[in-house]
């Protein structure tokens, strides 16, 4: 039977992938930031997951206005990565799980969510990013899991409800555990947490409502979907919708987690910068059970 | 932490949500922007930008808010900021870059601003 | 505010199009087909419709497997019609009505539907052969009516199952139903009945059921939920899964309707025909109570 | 009117659903005939199929299946009817003939068990 081990967030700027490609990970612009993932690269070298998760929005390389999806889900052999318009490297396809990817989209439409399925999905940097921060070397890491796709939209209003996010997750969760392989999955919530690129308020960061929502969402998750998206972009900026993925994130590991690493800091770039590690309770209650 | 729930036409300060209305007003641009992904369209528009836009049907007031790249004409024009990133690519312009433009700062105090919001 | 006055069936097969096109009416295979439309012109011509909802399933024209959408409903001004492989003349494009799309995928994603909104949407015969059934002429015809196409995936299982079929239909009226300006609109239900293009079983059309449904659709649209996915194929054949569709206009149209005319014909190419009117009567009776 | 639950792993009588697992089996199948809307692509198709076939990376048995027009052939190697009609359509085989082909009719045998389901 499938496992959920935990769930894992992190930005995903680009600037980012810059960072680990000049290995500023001593700079002292950058060093706060990376001080938040050495804990979970241990926790992943222990557990070694099969299979990631990957909760990220496309800013407009795999998805366009044309067809946008509310909640699409990738189901190919393989995901390639592409340039977004800047002349970064590409980086090499990732592999992917497509028969988990079935089994979730027939147990999550059967479950009543909509879902758009992808038999082809480019992966821009809110995907690409949190792989290299998790697994450096990418295909060269002997413990580089599978990955599954799954893009919200955060690019055209409206976007869906922090309920519904946190519900998909719950859906996303009862399909994954549903699969008799004996696979350990970790699911990562990526974006965020509050930053806006466009217009005249440019620049805006709230460290009080990031810390608000990276408390809440350890052990109460549901509070947070009293906020309306409206009240979203507000407190957390245009692009702080990205929260979304986290909520998606939270709903997929169980009602209790244990909160392994936290670590905010801002700015990275624009954003303010969250990560945190939760490992599934109720899952390992089941195994000690057993 | 207070949360409201703001009524659907209250007007969120410097911001344009990014609604039916404003991707209609914007679909063109934003079709221009994304196929900015690709390299050769990149090259396509500085050979010949004005060519490039009519491709797009962009409306006058797009065309020049492309030639001034100038963001906050962009956004009002119906521009997404997902799309728009990848055209500010072709002129090398970074997030700090933009966000300096839209809000009237040098890069520096711009960069300075984001920091002072870590107190 | 927007009304809606009722909800027609039809079949959308290419040959109706033909038919059509060499004015097939008075030729006896067809004219038992044909039979079922004068009705429905008069009605039409009575009401005169602003907008048309047209619950149609693309076939592998407008959508492709690489970004399947559960539910796809268009947001353009206008669509286009394009060659579908087979050398069929193009037909001019069809007005769309965008503001009215965007207050319905605003309500329906509000209301927990994973909606992909497409601002470009190809549209093929499932359609546009209603459109001409039912306006004659089409651009040509005074009654013309602004469209809105829904396609809903029958191409690819994981296929929507009938319990959200109906609940679609009904999150669609409260959408439409709360739009503020004052429009009538007619929703369309296309495809089927029963039918199999492929495998062994082809040719494949099942009367009992056809009728069966056509009957339960009217007054009873609920026990049709209880038939699952799997048994709709083997009841309706591959293709009659169509009939999601039916399911999805009869949810817009409220809990009671008037059935204003029904008629049903096999076989019209490999299909059991259905058409149906149905007035709305719950809008009748909040008119009469004004 | 007597309706069962299928059990996900029961078979329906010479009927291939068309789920994930074929989906993945077809796909360079089904996105060469999801080319054949386009004139152009029906085109270069019949001026060299082998060439065109290998574009989409179709496997021997799905080549020599539209080679054959085998349409249960094609099925099997997860061809969708939705897209193969669109590859039928090149040689202007209709739903009948296709019918009549997978059920080892001629098309009038075909056309006569539809005619025959009125009763
Ligand atoms: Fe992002
Ligand atoms: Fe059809």
């Amino acid at each position: 039977m499938a496992r959920i081990l935990g769930g894992i967030t992190t930005s995903h700027i680009p600037a980012v992938g810059h960072a680990i490609a000049n290995e500023l990970f001593e700079d002292p612009y950058w060093k706060p930031f990376f001080a938040g993932y050495p804990p979970i690269h241990e926790w992943l070298a222990k557990h070694k997951p099969d299979v990631v998760i990957n909760i990220y929005n496309d800013h407009g390389l795999g998805l366009f206005l044309d067809k946008m999806p509310t909640f699409a889900i990738g189901a190919a052999l393989e995901y390639q990565n592409a340039d977004e318009g800047w002349g970064l490297k590409q980086l090499p396809p990732f592999k992917g799980d497509a028969p988990l990817s079935w089994h979730i989209i027939e147990g999550m439409v059967e479950d009543e969510f909509d879902i758009c399925s992808c038999q082809e999905l480019p992966v821009d940097h809110g995907f690409t990013v949190p792989m290299q921060l998790f697994w450096p070397g990418l295909n060269e890491n002997p413990n580089m899991p599978r990955a599954i796709p799954i893009s919200a939209n955060t690019v055209q209003h409206p976007i869906p409800t922090l309920k519904r996010a946190l519900d998909f997750g719950k859906s996303l969760r009862k399909a994954v555990l549903s699969w008799p392989e004996d696979v350990k999955v970790v699911v990562l919530g990526t974006g965020g947490l509050s930053h806006q690129l466009d217009g005249e308020r440019a620049g805006f960061i709230n460290k009080d409502f990031d810390t608000y929502c990276m408390d809440k969402i350890v052990s109460e998750p549901e509070e947070l979907t009293k906020i309306s998206r409206k009240e979203l972009v507000r407190q957390a900026g245009a692009q702080g919708t990205e929260f979304l993925m986290w909520m998606m994130m939270r709903g997929a590991l169980g009602e209790k987690v244990n909160l392994v690493n936290k670590n905010y800091h801002l700015p990275i770039s624009n954003t303010g910068a969250g990560t945190m590690l939760m490992e599934c309770m109720d899952e390992e209650m089941v195994q000690a059970a057993e | 932490m207070e949360l409201k729930d703001l009524e659907h036409d209250t007007p969120i300060e410097g911001t344009t949500l990014f609604d039916g209305e404003m991707a209609m007003k914007g679909y063109g641009l934003n079709k221009m922007s994304f196929s900015f992904n690709e390299a050769n369209a990149r090259a396509e528009y500085v050979l010949d930008p004005e060519a490039y836009m009519d491709k797009f049907k962009l409306s006058e007031a797009q065309k020049q808010a492309c030639r001034d790249k100038d963001v906050l004409a962009l956004i009002r024009e119906g521009g997404n900021i997902y799309y728009l990133a990848k055209f500010a690519g072709i002129f090398r312009l970074s997030v700090q870059d933009i966000g300096a433009q839209q809000t009237g700062m040098s890069v520096e105090e711009f960069k300075q601003k984001l920091l002072d919001q870590a107190k």
